[in-house]
């Protein structure tokens, strides 16, 4: 048995849902795998674990991880989960915003370190608004919808798996952009594992990523089991965790005409993530090859081909 | 004699019992006496009969549980005209010895200066002049007690009530205390409670002289002290002083 | 009767907050996904996913233990200051400075470093706690009467009896007043501490909650989280009670 | 020479950890991206895109600002509760309960009700940092000699004047106790105010680096947050001095 | 005499200044004698002339400044065979009176039920049967002195150091104090050192007086009490008595 130690993005919820029911099942210890679940406080954080050493597997978003690289961090992407960028802008329509143009001038309230807030020059480019058209004020995490609702604020970030929270706060008020619709789609959460483990440890990683990625296909075509085995972990009643793996599977809906795998990666749209986070942060340059590898996962589980949405 | 018409002091049957952790102590039980405006009352009894007690009622500190209780006479204002010196010295240790004695003229309002310069004068008095900017812990046992003395009388009070004042003192110091306590009543009319343990010191300081006996404090004996004023040290060793001394010695039963 | 007596204003002050929380929740319009009523609440525990029992007893070990540690570390540390002075003048102001670092901030060190679950959570507690106790504590010792010591000099007490004897019991006022605020500091770092990484116990909830934005299970972990920290508290005041002598004239 | 004598152990301590931190990160082997170096982290005072000294200026302001009402209604409280026992036995209760939910939690109604800011943040501190004072200045308020209380009442103080002449100087050493661990509380609770909600100030600046792993600006920011703290502990450990009469049989 | 050939306490120009905010306090000056084993020393003089500071540098707890200090013979512990009785009664406030009486015998080690029982037996002595439960607030000034006196007592200590210990006390309690207190030195060989304002009460006590004087504390007089063993009380009223009274009084000034 290989001892793996995977750390989650967050608290478990209804993205994590195929690694309780694989866990449940015995997938991993089958495949040879002693894995550990452990709770995440955001991607940076579970960045700095893997990075160190510490798990050997993390769910990263993608843009974090490689901001993570540029100071050090060894990761490696082996699957991916969020094919389609996962970034929403949320606002409430009642304070006068039709759309995104009349973000103009307003204030929108979200953490120092949201995604789409570091990456705003290339949402601002693609919403066509100036990026320094808008001001930012810091609301944590818990306190967004509240805020939005109660209106401490306009407009916010969210992922678009808190959706259904944001649509049943403020219901018919709610307004949303997708960045994926508006022509910023970087890759999302992804299994990034620890590049000197990978490098000594490629079986293990590998069947890890199988067990991994049939876990995903399998909740895919049949989630109550799934959702049922992810409740106790998560605290979460299994009403909420069903619409949320509904918008799970949304974002992991692949690029149409991909012929990659459940999990796999197109070199070209990690490029254009690479490009992106390099324009934010001003990493140095890398490849496609440096920071994923689709090599882990079985070709024979085909990608998912969408959901209703 | 001093006394006016109507007593300035008039307790009948006045008691105390204090109730703690389910003990109850009688302490004081059926005191009775009156004293009249400008007396100088002696209060000598056997350790623990309640004389201390008897001192925090008349201070207005104890409620008593019986009986009844007048001081003063119209005019009087017992927030204003009574001075206390506990048998412990209850310095503030974080205060200055000078204020200290300060305090009760502070709460009241006198004005300051004036204040300050009686106090001065009191701790001349009381043998302490130079030690005014010492701290309490500073002082010995003795120049502590005399602090506390002086702090009693700095509001210049109508009714002193001293509770041993002068224990911790030498003989001799004891003797002028003695007599400089008995200067400040004399030209100024107070009325004095003093609770004292020597038998001479009470006949000597004393216009009356109340004997408690042990338990709870109760009178044995009460009478006047028909000593000619002013009165000299040398009084002590004339048999009318003797006489007296003696009653009281008989009364505690001391042979 | 006494008892009663003396409680009733307490409980009819906790009754009303209650009611004012049932009024603003029915007639006073504030809208359930901030603050849902109390039946919702109570409702809550009927929450199949959720086995509150187990949340409430890690919340609760947690925190007794982060708080015990931080009594038991914390008044060792005060008497070794008062025993050393050297060493008080060469820790206690390093003490106060990590101390002011924010442990919100370093949280996600914490568990990068020590991982998470019971025993990182413990130790998270332990350092947020402890901290009042030392400085009451060693304030308490300090202030002891030197009469008092002189009393028991002159038998040449040990430093050991002295702090046994003297400096500790009069010290207790301070040491519980440190305990009383400690007592209040281990619940929050417990919650901190679960807030940044776990599995389980009431922190873990509420964050999960908070996602979903499912109030009535929020507001019933914090019901609970409260409860455990008001059994912590209560054990400090009886201790308190049995320990401090009654000195029946400060009553 | 006395002052610098007494100071070096914890100027020693201090450096000691600073060269715990150099060796840690340069042949320590812990990875920059967890913590960087000395160097490092000095060098982000250079970011152009941080005013620092305005950040630091409105951390300072909420944390002093809000430590200030904490001792402000801190004792009077204390003093009400003294003077008005129902008072106390209605409203001490009541306050520990609402002091053990924790805060963290409550972030979302913070804003909702208070919104962001400086203003709403001094009040977070101040709810934090208030409980200590409470605590340890009602217990110094009732530890007070009757005997000395008796002193006064011969004289028929005002209530007010037995505050102000007897309880209060005697219970400075306990005021000061919980105004040692209030200080640490404030920075604290200035930190969980700025996480929760603000457009700038030290909190601020920690969130932004910790989203863009900018560690040597986060640890930086730590330093300065610690440095304000120090500076809030030194003034009251100042005023302790000044106020406080050295009593030389303590020291 | 008693006095065995080298002296049991010697002190050879032995002072101490105190130190505090800057001023400076000297509090005994070039004190010199010697005291045999098993005498019983009375200290008499002015208040604030370091008889309580001499006290505590006999106690060990003042490091004296200059001169030379030596106390017992061989085996002498100063840690066990040391009791001290302290001018305030110090108390601790969160212990009965019984257990307050304990306190030097726990610290001692000594065997807990035998300790008991001396402490439950000097406690009767100082007349204060019945009140082993009390805490110290609910006893009056004089009986809290006693609970301190039997304190120093309890441990069995070959020196016992006191300093006024009957000064809370009223006359009759006071004379039986003395009584009780030279009969338990006259049984056991303990050396004693009492510091005293009854001039009366050191020359019935002692065998050797010295008169300190004003000011730092300074011997004004040392001499012997040849008065016959076992005392009554009644001793006081003869001449050789009064003469031994008197030259204290002259040296301590008073006419
Ligand atoms: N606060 C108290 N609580 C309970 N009992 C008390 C209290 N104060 C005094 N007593 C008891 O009341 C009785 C009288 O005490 P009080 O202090 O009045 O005596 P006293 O005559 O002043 O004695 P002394 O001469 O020794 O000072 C004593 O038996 C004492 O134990
Ligand atoms: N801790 C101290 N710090 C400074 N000065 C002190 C201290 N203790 C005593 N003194 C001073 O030393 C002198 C001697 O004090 P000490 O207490 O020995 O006198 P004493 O003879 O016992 O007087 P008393 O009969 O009044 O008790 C006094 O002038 C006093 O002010
Ligand atoms: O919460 N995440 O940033 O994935
Ligand atoms: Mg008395
Ligand atoms: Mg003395």
């Amino acid at each position: 048995q290989d001892r793996m130690a995977l750390v989650l993005n967050w608290t478990p919820g209804p993205d994590h849902a195929p690694l309780y029911w694989a866990q449940q099942q015995g997938m991993y210890r089958d495949a040879g795998i002693a894995l550990t679940i452990e709770n995440g406080r955001g991607s940076g954080f579970a960045a700095q674990r893997v990075g160190a050493g510490q798990a050997q597997v993390g769910i990263v978003d993608s843009p974090v991880a490689l901001q993570a690289r540029a100071q050090g961090a060894d990761l490696v992407a082996g699957m991916m989960i969020y094919v389609q960028s996962p970034y929403g802008i949320y606002w409430r329509k009642s304070a006068g915003i039709a759309s995104p143009q009349d973000f103009r001038g307003r204030r929108i309230g979200t953490p120092p370190a949201d995604a789409a807030r570091v990456m705003w020059p290339m949402i601002s480019r693609a919403l066509g608004i100036p990026a320094d058209s808008v001001s930012w004020v810091n609301i944590a995490p818990p306190a967004k919808v509240t805020s939005l609702q109660s209106g401490a604020i306009d407009i916010t970030t969210e992922f678009y798996t808190s959706h259904h929270v944001y649509q049943r706060a403020l219901g018919q008020d709610l307004g949303f952009v997708a960045t994926r619709d508006i022509g910023f789609n970087p890759y999302g959460n992804a299994f990034f594992f620890n590049g000197a483990w990978l490098r000594g440890n490629r079986d293990a990683a590998q069947r890890f990523t199988r067990v991994t990625q049939r876990a995903y296909a399998a909740c895919l075509a049949n989630p109550e089991p799934c959702l049922a085995a992810t409740a106790q972990p998560a605290a979460m009643s299994v009403e909420d965790l069903r619409v949320g793996w509904g918008l799970v599977g949304v974002l992991m809906t692949s690029d149409a005409g991909s012929t990659q795998p459940l999990g796999g990666m197109e070199p070209a749209r990690m490029e254009q993530t690479i490009e992106a986070v390099k324009t934010a942060f001003n990493i140095p340059a890398t490849t496609p090859a440096e920071v994923m590898t689709n090599e882990l996962l079985d070709p024979a589980v085909p990608g998912f081909r969408g959901a209703a949405r | 004699m001093r006394a006016s018409a109507e007593p300035f002091l008039s307790l009948r049957g006045v008691s105390k019992t204090y109730r703690t952790g389910g003990r109850e102590t009688v302490a004081v039980s059926d005191a009775s006496f009156d004293l009249g405006d400008g007396e100088f009352l002696a209060l000598v009894g056997p350790s623990g009969c309640g004389k201390s007690t008897l001192l925090k009622i008349l201070a207005g500190l104890h409620p008593h549980d019986g009986g009844e209780l007048r001081i003063g006479h119209a005019g009087f204002d017992p927030g204003r005209d009574i001075g206390v010196a506990f048998q412990a010295p209850l310095l503030l240790k974080w205060r200055r010895v000078l204020d200290n004695v300060m305090l009760p003229a502070e709460i009241l309002g006198l004005p300051t200066k004036a204040a300050r310069e009686r106090a001065r004068d009191l701790l001349a008095l009381v043998g302490l002049e130079g030690n005014e900017d010492k701290y309490p812990y500073e002082l010995s046992g003795g120049m502590q007690q005399r602090v506390s003395l002086a702090r009693a009388l700095v509001h210049d009070p109508k009714l002193v009530l001293l509770d041993e004042p002068f224990g911790a003192l030498d003989a001799l110091t004891r003797e002028r205390m003695n007599l400089e306590i008995r200067r400040i009543w004399a030209s100024s009319g107070k009325t004095v409670v003093l609770v004292t343990h020597g038998v001479q010191e009470a006949v000597f300081c004393a216009t009356q002289v109340a004997v408690l006996t042990a338990g709870p404090a109760r009178m044995a004996d009460h009478f006047a002290v028909d000593l000619p004023e002013p009165r000299e040290l040398a009084i002590r060793n004339t048999p009318e002083f003797g006489a007296l001394a003696r009653r009281v010695y008989d009364r505690l039963g001391i042979a | 009767m006494g008892a009663l007596r003396r409680h009733a204003p307490a409980v009819l002050a906790h009754l009303a907050v209650l009611a004012l929380w049932a009024w603003a929740t029915s007639w006073g319009g504030v809208p359930r996904f901030i603050l849902p009523g109390p039946l919702e609440t109570i409702r809550a525990l009927g929450a199949p996913q959720i086995d509150w029992w187990r949340h409430v007893l890690i919340t609760a070990a947690e925190a007794f233990g982060g708080f015990a540690l931080a009594v038991g570390i914390g008044v060792m540390l005060a008497v070794l200051f008062t025993w050393f002075a050297p060493l008080r003048r060469a820790l206690m102001p390093l003490l106060v400075t990590l101390n002011l670092i924010p442990k919100v901030a370093l949280a996600p060190l914490f568990i990068v470093w020590l991982g998470y679950g019971l025993v990182p959570n413990i130790a998270i507690t332990f350092v947020i706690a402890f901290f009042p106790i030392v400085i009451t504590t060693a304030r308490g010792l300090a202030e002891v009467e030197p009469e008092l010591l002189d009393l028991v000099r002159t038998v040449r007490a040990t430093r050991w009896q002295v702090f046994r004897k003297i400096q500790l019991p009069s010290s207790l006022p301070y040491l519980f007043s440190g305990m009383r605020v400690a007592a209040v500091l281990a619940i929050a770092g417990t919650i901190v501490g679960e807030f940044v990484g776990s599995e389980a116990g009431l922190g873990f909830v509420i964050m999960s909650a908070q996602g979903t934005l499912d109030t009535p299970v929020m507001v019933m972990s914090l019901i609970l989280v409260t409860l455990v920290g008001v059994t912590l508290y209560g054990l400090v005041v009886a201790l308190e009670r049995l320990v401090v002598t009654e000195d029946a004239r400060l009553r």
